[in-house]
C-alpha cells in the first residue's frame, strides 16, 4: 500500500479542494463548468499519458508545447483546404507521431540525452512556427471543423470518449500487454532488457513516436472546439502535463508509476484557475500555488522514502 | 554419462574492443550434461567469451556452433531462443519489477502484442524457486531483495528458460557455503537433464567439486582444456599465470601492540546490529568472518559512519568518538575499502591521481587550491609502493583491470595514514596473481603498525591471513579465537550458529 | 608534373599534421569545435550585419548576454553534479521585484536593497538545496516546482500590476556598462572555483558518482548546497543587472533565461549526466548564442530566426560529436577519454 | 578523420543557418520597399525607418503593418519590421539597442511598459536618431511624438459608454484584459473605472480576469466567470484575442443573457456580431495606424515635422491634426453589425 503513497496524496488533495468548493462556491458544481473544465483537461491527459510513457522510460519530453501548436495549424490548414475532417485528423495525428519520431531518432538513435534533445526541437519548431505563420490565425474555417461538424453536445461527449477511451488503452497497455511491460523494463534497467531480448532502443524509439502521437490527438481534440486556430496554443503545456504525471506519482527515475495518479494529477491541476475564480481569490496566485502543489506533493513522498529509508 | 555431438562448439574466436584485442583465438566445446569450468585471471577474456556465446556482442574472428550449427549473427534474442541462459556477477534483472516479472521476462519470447497472464506467471516463478529450494515470495519488488536472493532469482529464471547451455559466471561469489551447496544440488540436477552448464569461479575448491572439465584462459587464448581429474591445484595455477606462485600467505612475525580501536556494545537499529564489542590491536589482522548478512558490511558502515551507530561506545587510542558522516571517520583516523569497488571503492572516470588524493583533499590543498603537481608528486609515490600497473597517474582509473583498480582505492586510503584500516572483501573479484599482491600489501601494513580489520568470505583467506579471527552471525561477534586454534570447520560452525567449544576471547 | 606531386605530398603532410595537433590538443571535443563556429559567425556577420565588425558593438553584445552569461556560469558547476536547477530565470524576476520594493516601499537605498536582494537571492537557491540534500529528491523536479513558484511569489507580490520604475542614475550606471566587468568577476572566479579548487574536483565526483564520492569522505550535501545557494545569489546578482539594463523590475522579469542558459553549458561541451565540463566551455557557448542573436538582428533577420538557428546549432554539435564518437568506435581508435 | 569530420559538419549548418540570411533577405525584408544590401547606409539619403510592436504575433499588430508596408512603398523609405514574438519589454529593450549599433534614421516603438523603454529610446535620441512611438506611449522626454489612435480617455470612455447602453444603465460586467502588467490596458482600466464612478453609479464591475493575449486561456476564464458571477450581464475583453475567446465561450455556454463588448478586429469578430452575442467592437483604422506612423517618422526623419507644429499632411489620410505631441489618428470607432461588413482588416 506504502508504495503508493503519492498517488494517494494527490488524490486525497482533489477531494479536499472539490470538497472547499462546494462549501465556498457551489455553483462550481454546474454541469456548464464542469463540462468546460473536462474538456479543456482532455487534451492535457491524452498528452499526460504519453508522457508517463516516455517518463516511465526514464526520459523527458519538453517539446510537446510546439509539437501542440504545429499540428494544431497544421490541421486548421488542412480543414481551410475543405479536405474531408477525417484526412485532417490524419494531418495532425501523423504529423505529431514525426516530431515524435524525430526525438525518438536523436534520443533512441544516437543516443543523446533526452532533456537536451527535446530542448532543441521545443524551441527550433517554435520559433519555425512563429517565423512561418508570423502569428496569424488560421479563419474562415468549415462549418465541420468545429466539433467535426456534430452539435456542441455531441461533439464534447465524443471529446471527453476519445480521451477516456485512450486514457483505458493505456492503462490496459501498461498493465497487460507485453509492450507496455517492455516500457517498465527499459525504464527500470535497460541493459538487463538487452540481455532479455528486449530491443531497448526500439522501445524507446516507439515510446517517443507515441507522446508525438499523443500530442497530435490532443491538438486535434482541442483544435475541433473553436471555430479558428490560434498559433500561441499550447504554451506551457510540457510543464503542466510533466506536473500532472510527477504529481500522479511517475518516478522521475523510470520503471515506476500508476495512471491512475496521474488522472487524479491532471484533474487537480485543472481545477486550480477555475476554482481561484470561483473562490474569489485574486488571479496573481494561480502560479504560485501550481508550484507549491508541485513541491508539496513531491518533498511529501521524499520525506516518507527518507523516513522510511528504502534501500532503492 | 554418454559423450554425444557438442551442445556448443566455439573455435578460434577472435575480439578487439578498439586498439585491445580481448580474445586471441579462443576454442572450447560443451557436451550435454557436462560441468565445463571456465578458469582465468581477471582481464583473460572470459566475460568477453560469455557475451559473444550469449550474442551479446559479435565475434571478429573464428565462429560459434551451438546444437552442431554455427551461428553466424548471433543476437541475445536468438541465442536465446537457442537455450542460451546466463547468469552474471551483476544481476541482470529489473529493480523496480517483481520476482515473478523478472523471470517472466526471461522467458517469455518478446512480442508486444501478447497479453500478460499474471496469474500464469506467479504460479511458474512460486514453482521455479521451490526447485531451487529458494523461498522468495513472488510479489517482491527484487529492488528489496539480498544480493544472493537476487542471483536465486535469475537461476530460476534460467531454469525456466529451458536452457540448453547454462553459462554461471562467479555465481558463488557472495554465497554463503550453505547456499553454494544448494547451488551444487541444482548444477547437478541440471547436468542429470542433460543441461550443460559453463561454470567461472576462482574457488579452486569448487571447481573440483563440481566440474568435469576444466579449460584455462590466459590473455585472451585458452591454454588446456582437461579433465578434472587429470589435473592438480597447482598445475590449474601454473596454466593460469603461466609462471611459479609462491605460498599464498605468510604468517606474521612481529607481535601486536597496544588496542588502537574497541568497541564495546556498538550497535545500529537500522541496520540490524546490536552490541558489538572487540578490540583491534596495532600491527594486528583482525578478521571478520560470518555468512552474507551477518551484519559484517553493516558494521563497517557503522564504523565508517555512513549509517551512525545508535548505541554502544566506539574508542580510538583511548579517545571516545562519535561517527556521524565519512568525513567525521576521516578525520578519526578510520579508513574503509568498500565491497563494492566499482560503486564506491573509485570513480571510474576520474584520473589516478585524482582517485588517490580524493580522501584527503582538506590535508594535501588546506587552502583549497589545488596545485596539480603536488597531486601527481602524491599520486606516483602510492602507484610506485604498489606497484599500480598503469601507463601514467593521469589515465582515466576505467582503463586499470580489475586488480589494479583495487591498488589504487587501497592507495587512496594508505594516503590518509589510517590508525585503523578496515578492509571489505579486499580480493573479491580479482585474480590470483593480483590477490597474491594484495595480500602481500595488507601484511606489509600489518608490520609496519597499522591496525587492520578485514572482512572476507574467502576462508582460506580469513584463516591464513588473520592474527585473530572474529566470527559474526545476526547482527554481532559470536566467537573470537586467535588464528592458530581457529580451523574452517570451527568457524563455519559458529558462523552457522551449531554449537562451538570456542569461548570468547 | 611534379610540381603537382609535391604539393599533393604536401598538402596530404599538412593533413596528417593537423589531425595530430587537433589530437594533441584534444580538438575533439566541443570546446574548440565552438570556437570554429564562433569564427565562422563572426566572419558572416560582418558581412552581412552592419556595423557587426565594431568594438562598441561587441561590448554591446557582452552587455546584452551578462545576464544570461552569469545563469550560464553558476548552472555550470550545477550540471557538473549531475543536476539543473530551471528555477533561475523565475528566481531572477522574483529578486527584481523584491528589490524594486525593498527600494520604493521600504526606502531603502539601492545599494543596501541590492544586498538583501542578494541574500535573497541565496536563500531562494537554499531551498531547492535544502529539498534536493535533505529529502534526496531530484533537482529537476525540486526546480520545476520552484520554478513556478518564484515566478507565482513575484506575480503575487505585485498584485501583477505593480512594477518598479525610476531607479537613481547612479544604480542604472550598473546596466549601462558596469556589469562587464563583474561579470568578468564572476566568471574568473567560477573558473577558478571549478578547475583550481576542492570544490571544484568534489562537484566533478559528485556528479561521475555521488555514493563514490561520499565514500571518499567528501561532505556530498554541503557540496550541493553550495552550488544552488550560490546559484541563487549570483541570480539575484543578474536580477540587478537586469533591472539596471531595463531601467524597471517587473514581475516576469527573466522568463525563459533558464532554458538559454542551459543550451550555452551543454553546446559547451558539458554533459546533461554530470562529471564532464568545463566553464570556459560555457562561456563559449554563451558567446556563440549572443553573436548568433546580435548578429541576425543586424542583419536585419527576423529574431525568431535566431531560434531556429540555436536550436539546430545545438542539435548538430551534439549529433556531430555523437557521430563521431560512433565512428571512432567502429574505426577501432580507444574511446575518447573525457576527464 | 574525425575531428575534419565534426567541423565540416558544423560548417554546413552554420552556411546553411545563414544562407538563407543571404538568399532570403529579400523575401524576409518583403515588407521592406527596397532591395539591396542590408548594410545601406550610403545608399542615397534614403530613410531607414524602425518599426516594432508590441508582440509580432498580435493580429492587431499584423493589420497595423500593411498599413506601415503601403506607406513605406509610397515614401520609398527602407523599413524594418522586428520586435518579440510575446509581449516582452526586455527584448524590446535589445533590439532597440541593436538598432542603435545598427544605425537607422528613425525608430517608431509601440511601447510595452513605459519605464523601461525609454533609457534605451533616450540613447538612441542622443545618437541623432530621431524617436516616435505608437499605439502605447513611453516617457514624453523620450520620443518627439506619440502617433495616438485615440487617447486612453477615448477608448475608456467610449467602452464604458457601450457597456453603460448594452447593461441598460445597470448591472455587472467583467473585464478581460491581456496581462497584468500592461501599461495601456492599465490605463484603459483606470479610465474604464472613472467613467463608470462618474456616469454610471449602478453599474459595477464584478471581476477583472488576465487571459496572457491567449484566445484558449480567454475563453476558460470567460466560462468561469459567467459560472462564478452568474449576474455578470457583459464581458469586456480589452485584448484583440480575448474578444472572440470570450464569445465562443459564452457561444458554448447558450447563455443568451450574456453579451461581450470589446477592443478588436472587425475580420475576427464578424461571426460572433452577426450571431448578436458580440454586440460591438470597437478599434480604429489600424492599417490607417500602421499608414499615419510611417509618414509621420518619415517627415520627423526628414526634418519637415518639428516639435510645436500642429498639423501635417499624410498621404492619403490628409490634414492630421496634433495637439502637443500627440499626433491623433482620430476617435475611435465602432464597429457593429450594421458596418462590420465593409471593413477587411
Amino acid at each position: 500500500m506504502k508504495q503508493y503513497f503519492r498517488e494517494w496524496s494527490v488524490a486525497v488533495s482533489l477531494v479536499v479542494l472539490l470538497l472547499a468548493l462546494a462549501a465556498l462556491a457551489p455553483e462550481f458544481f454546474k454541469p456548464n463548468q464542469l463540462i468546460a473544465i473536462l474538456t479543456t483537461a482532455a487534451p492535457v491527459l491524452i498528452a499526460a499519458c504519453g508522457m508517463s510513457l516516455v517518463i516511465t522510460c526514464r526520459h523527458i519530453d519538453i517539446s510537446i508545447g510546439s509539437q501542440f501548436a504545429l499540428c494544431s495549424i497544421l490541421a486548421g490548414l488542412a480543414a481551410g483546404a475543405e479536405w474531408p475532417m477525417a484526412a485532417v485528423a490524419g494531418v495532425a495525428i501523423l504529423s505529431g507521431a514525426t516530431f515524435g519520431a524525430f526525438n525518438g531518432v536523436m534520443v533512441a538513435g544516437l543516443g543523446l540525452p533526452s532533456i537536451v534533445v527535446t530542448l532543441a526541437t521545443m524551441v527550433t519548431w517554435r520559433e519555425l512556427l512563429r517565423w512561418w505563420r508570423e502569428g496569424a490565425f488560421v479563419r474562415d474555417l468549415p462549418r465541420d471543423f468545429q466539433w467535426f461538424g456534430l452539435t456542441q453536445a455531441a461533439g464534447q461527449a465524443l471529446l471527453l470518449a476519445t480521451a477516456a477511451t485512450v486514457f483505458l488503452l493505456v492503462v490496459f497497455a501498461m498493465k497487460h500487454l507485453s509492450g507496455g511491460r517492455f516500457v517498465y523494463a527499459v525504464g527500470s534497467d535497460a541493459e538487463a532488457a538487452r540481455l532479455a531480448g528486449i530491443r531497448p532502443r526500439l522501445v524507446t524509439f516507439c515510446v517517443f513516436v507515441l507522446m508525438g502521437t499523443f500530442t497530435g490527438l490532443a491538438a486535434l481534440l482541442n483544435a475541433i472546439r473553436f471555430p479558428d486556430v490560434d498559433p500561441k496554443t499550447g504554451q506551457g503545456l510540457e510543464l503542466q502535463v510533466i506536473a500532472a504525471a510527477v504529481v500522479g506519482g511517475v518516478a522521475i527515475s523510470g520503471g515506476r508509476g500508476k495512471l491512475w495518479g496521474v488522472l487524479a494529477g491532471v484533474l487537480l491541476l485543472s481545477c486550480i484557475a477555475p476554482a481561484l475564480v470561483f473562490l474569489k481569490a485574486p488571479p496573481q496566485w494561480e502560479k504560485a500555488i501550481q508550484g507549491s502543489i508541485i513541491l508539496l506533493a513531491v518533498a511529501a513522498d521524499g520525506w516518507r522514502s527518507a523516513k522510511e529509508g528504502s534501500r532503492t | 554419462m554418454t559423450m554425444h555431438a557438442p551442445l556448443l562448439q566455439v573455435n578460434n574466436v577472435i575480439k578487439n574492443f578498439g586498439a585491445v584485442r580481448a580474445l586471441r583465438g579462443v576454442s572450447l566445446s560443451l557436451c550435454a550434461g557436462e560441468v565445463h569450468a571456465l578458469l582465468g585471471e581477471n582481464g583473460a577474456g572470459k566475460s568477453t567469451l560469455i557475451k559473444l556465446i550469449t550474442g551479446a556482442h559479435q565475434p571478429d574472428g573464428g565462429d560459434i556452433a551451438i546444437g552442431g550449427h554455427v551461428e553466424h549473427r548471433l543476437t541475445p534474442a536468438s541465442a536465446h531462443a537457442l537455450g542460451v541462459a546466463a547468469i552474471y556477477q551483476q544481476p541482470a534483472l529489473f529493480p523496480d519489477l517483481s520476482v515473478a516479472e523478472n523471470i517472466a521476462l526471461g522467458l517469455e519470447r518478446p512480442r508486444p502484442a501478447r497479453r500478460v497472464r499474471w496469474g500464469e506467471r506467479r504460479s511458474r516463478a512460486r514453482d521455479l524457486l521451490q526447485r531451487i529450494g529458494a523461498h522468495i515470495d513472488p510479489d517482491a519488488e527484487v529492488r528489496r531483495l539480498s544480493m544472493p536472493e537476487q542471483q536465486l532469482v535469475e537461476i530460476a529464471r534460467a531454469l525456466g528458460a529451458g536452457a540448453r547451455i547454462m553459462i554461471m559466471d562467479e555465481p558463488t561469489a557472495s554465497l554463503t557455503q550453505q547456499e553454494v551447496q544448494l547451488l551444487f544440488g541444482v548444477i547437478r540436477e541440471l547436468r542429470s537433464h542433460a543441461v550443460g552448464v559453463i561454470y567461472i569461479s576462482h574457488r579452486l575448491d569448487e571447481i573440483f567439486a563440481i566440474a568435469d572439465r576444466v579449460t584455462v584462459l590466459r590473455d585472451g587464448e585458452s591454454v588446456g582444456s582437461h579433465p578434472v581429474s587429470a589435473v592438480g591445484e597447482t598445475d590449474l595455477i601454473k596454466l593460469m599465470v603461466g609462471r611459479e606462485i609462491s605460498t599464498i600467505f605468510r604468517p606474521s612475525e612481529r607481535p601486536p601492540g597496544a588496542a588502537v580501536l574497541s568497541l564495546s556494545g556498538v550497535g545500529c537499529r537500522a541496520s540490524g546490529v546490536h552490541d558489538v564489542t572487540l578490540h583491534v590491536r596495532s600491527g594486528e589482522v583482525l578478521g571478520v568472518a560470518g555468512l552474507v548478512g551477518a551484519g559484517r558490511t553493516e558494521l563497517a558502515r557503522i564504523l565508517f559512519g555512513i549509517t551512525p551507530a545508535d548505541a554502544g561506545e566506539i574508542v580510538l587510542d583511548g579517545v571516545p568518538l562519535v561517527i556521524r558522516s565519512p568525513r567525521d571517520a576521516l578525520a578519526a583516523g578510520i579508513g574503509y575499502l568498500p565491497e563494492d569497488r566499482r560503486r564506491h571503492g573509485v570513480i571510474l572516470e576520474l584520473p589516478v591521481a585524482a582517485n588517490i588524493t580524493l580522501a584527503i583533499l582538506p590535508r594535501l590543498f588546506p587552502r583549497s587550491w589545488l596545485r596539480f603537481s603536488t597531486e601527481r608528486q602524491v599520486a606516483s609515490e602510492y602507484c610506485r609502493d604498489l606497484a599500480v600497473k598503469t601507463t601514467t597517474v593521469d589515465a582515466p582509473t576505467h582503463s586499470l583491470s580489475g586488480g589494479n583498480q583495487q591498488k589504487v582505492a587501497l592507495a587512496r586510503w594508505l594516503a590518509t595514514k589510517p590508525r585503523v584500516l578496515i578492509l571489505d572483501e579486499p580480493t573479491q573479484g580479482v585474480d590470483i596473481g593480483a590477490k597474491a599482491e594484495i595480500h602481500r600489501i595488507i601484511r606489509h601494513l600489518a608490520a609496519s603498525g597499522l591496525a587492520v580489520l578485514m572482512i572476507s568470505s574467502d576462508l582460506p583467506e580469513v584463516l591464513g591471513m588473520s592474527d585473530r579471527i572474529a566470527v559474526m552471525r545476526g547482527g554481532t561477534v559470536v566467537a573470537m579465537s586467535d588464528a592458530a586454534d581457529a580451523t574452517a570447520h570451527l568457524v563455519m560452525a559458529a558462523a552457522l550458529g551449531q554449537a562451538t567449544t570456542q569461548g570468547a576471547a | 608534373m611534379s610540381r603537382l606531386h609535391t604539393v599533393a605530398r604536401r598538402a596530404s603532410e599538412g593533413i596528417v599534421r593537423a589531425i595530430n595537433v587537433a589530437r594533441r590538443f584534444e580538438l575533439y571535443r566541443s570546446e574548440p569545435l565552438l570556437a570554429i563556429v564562433l569564427l565562422v559567425e563572426v566572419l558572416i556577420f560582418s558581412r552581412t550585419g552592419a556595423n557587426f565588425a565594431t568594438t562598441g558593438n561587441a561590448f554591446e553584445i557582452l552587455r546584452l548576454s551578462t545576464e544570461i552569461g552569469l545563469l550560464a556560469l553558476v548552472m555550470t558547476p550545477i550540471i557538473l553534479t549531475g543536476g539543473i536547477d530551471l528555477s533561475v530565470g523565475s528566481l531572477l524576476g522574483l529578486c527584481a521585484i523584491l528589490f524594486g520594493k525593498l527600494w520604493r516601499d521600504a526606502e531603502l537605498s539601492p545599494w543596501i536593497a541590492a544586498t538583501c536582494t542578494l541574500a535573497i537571492g541565496a536563500a531562494g537557491g537554499g531551498l531547492n538545496a535544502l529539498l534536493i540534500t535533505r529529502l534526496r529528491l531530484p533537482p529537476l523536479i525540486v526546480t520545476l516546482g520552484s520554478f513556478s513558484l518564484f515566478r507565482g511569489l513575484a506575480e503575487a507580490i505585485t498584485r501583477g500590476v505593480d512594477n518598479f520604475t525610476g531607479f537613481p542614475e547612479s544604480f542604472l550606471f550598473l546596466g549601462e556598462g558596469a556589469q562587464v566587468p563583474i561579470f568578468a568577476a564572476v566568471a574568473v572566479g567560477v573558473w577558478l572555483m571549478v578547475h583550481r579548487t576542492t570544490f571544484g574536483r568534489a562537484f566533478r565526483a559528485i556528479g561521475f558518482s555521488p555514493e563514490g564520492a561520499r565514500y571518499a569522505g567528501i561532505p556530498v550535501e554541503r557540496r550541493l548546497t553550495l552550488a544552488y545557494v550560490f546559484a541563487g545569489a549570483v541570480a539575484a546578482l543578474a536580477a540587478l543587472i537586469y533591472v539596471a539594463r531595463v531601467g524597471q523590475a517587473k514581475a516576469d522579469a527573466g522568463t525563459g533565461y533558464e532554458l538559454l542558459a542551459i543550451t550555452a553549458v551543454v553546446l559547451g561541451g558539458a554533459s546533461i549526466f554530470g562529471g564532464t565540463g568545463t566553464v570556459h566551455g560555457t562561456l563559449l557557448g554563451v558567446v556563440v548564442l549572443a553573436v548568433l542573436k546580435v548578429g541576425l538582428t543586424l542583419s536585419d533577420q527576423p529574431s525568431e530566426l535566431a531560434g531556429i538557428l540555436t536550436g539546430a546549432l545545438l542539435l548538430v554539435v551534439l549529433s556531430g560529436e555523437a557521430v563521431a564518437r560512433l565512428f571512432s568506435e567502429r574505426l577501432g581508435r580507444a574511446k575518447i577519454a573525457r576527464p | 578523420m574525425k575531428t575534419t569530420l565534426k567541423i565540416s559538419v558544423a560548417l554546413c549548418v552554420l552556411f546553411a543557418g545563414c544562407g538563407p540570411a543571404e538568399t532570403k533577405t529579400p523575401v524576409l525584408q518583403g515588407s521592406s520597399a527596397s532591395a539591396g544590401s542590408s548594410s545601406s547606409k550610403t545608399a542615397g539619403k534614403q530613410l531607414t525607418i524602425a518599426l516594432m510592436p508590441k508582440s509580432k504575433g498580435n493580429a492587431y499588430f499584423i493589420s497595423c503593418k500593411k498599413g506601415a508596408d503601403e506607406a513605406a512603398k509610397e515614401l520609398g523609405v527602407k523599413l524594418l519590421w522586428d520586435g518579440p514574438t510575446e509581449p516582452d519589454p526586455a527584448k524590446q529593450n535589445e533590439i532597440v539597442e541593436t538598432w542603435i549599433t545598427r544605425g537607422v534614421d528613425v525608430i517608431a516603438v509601440a511601447v510595452e511598459n513605459r519605464g523601461g523603454i525609454s533609457t534605451a529610446l533616450r540613447k538612441a535620441r542622443q545618437k541623432g536618431i530621431k524617436v516616435i512611438t505608437w499605439d502605447a506611449d513611453a516617457e514624453p522626454d523620450a520620443r518627439d511624438f506619440l502617433v495616438n489612435q485615440a487617447t486612453p480617455e477615448g477608448i475608456g470612455y467610449l467602452l464604458m459608454d457601450e457597456a453603460a447602453k448594452v447593461l441598460e444603465g445597470k448591472g455587472q460586467f467583467a473585464i478581460i484584459t491581456a496581462s497584468l502588467t500592461a501599461a495601456n490596458m492599465i490605463e484603459w482600466q483606470k479610465n474604464i473605472e472613472a467613467r463608470r464612478a462618474e456616469k454610471y453609479p449602478d453599474v459595477a464591475m464584478a471581476v477583472l480576469r488576465p487571459c496572457d493575449d491567449l484566445k484558449d486561456k480567454a475563453f476558460n476564464e470567460a466560462t468561469a466567470i459567467m459560472n462564478a458571477h452568474p449576474d455578470v450581464k457583459l464581458l469586456m475583453a480589452i485584448c484583440s484575442p480575448a474578444v472572440p475567446g470570450a464569445a465562443e465561450a459564452v457561444k458554448q455556454s447558450g447563455r443568451t443573457d450574456v453579451k461581450v463588448l470589446g477592443l478588436g478586429l472587425p475580420n475576427d469578430n464578424k461571426r460572433y456580431v452577426h450571431d448578436g452575442i458580440t454586440t460591438g467592437v470597437i478599434l480604429w483604422k489600424t492599417i490607417d495606424l500602421g499608414y499615419l506612423t510611417i509618414y509621420a517618422a518619415h517627415a520627423v526623419g526628414n526634418g519637415s515635422l518639428q516639435p510645436g507644429a500642429d498639423s501635417f499632411k499624410a498621404g492619403r489620410l490628409g490634414n492630421v491634426t496634433i495637439r502637443g505631441d500627440n499626433i491623433l489618428l482620430g476617435e475611435p470607432f465602432v464597429f457593429t453589425k450594421e458596418n462590420i461588413d465593409q471593413f477587411d482588416f
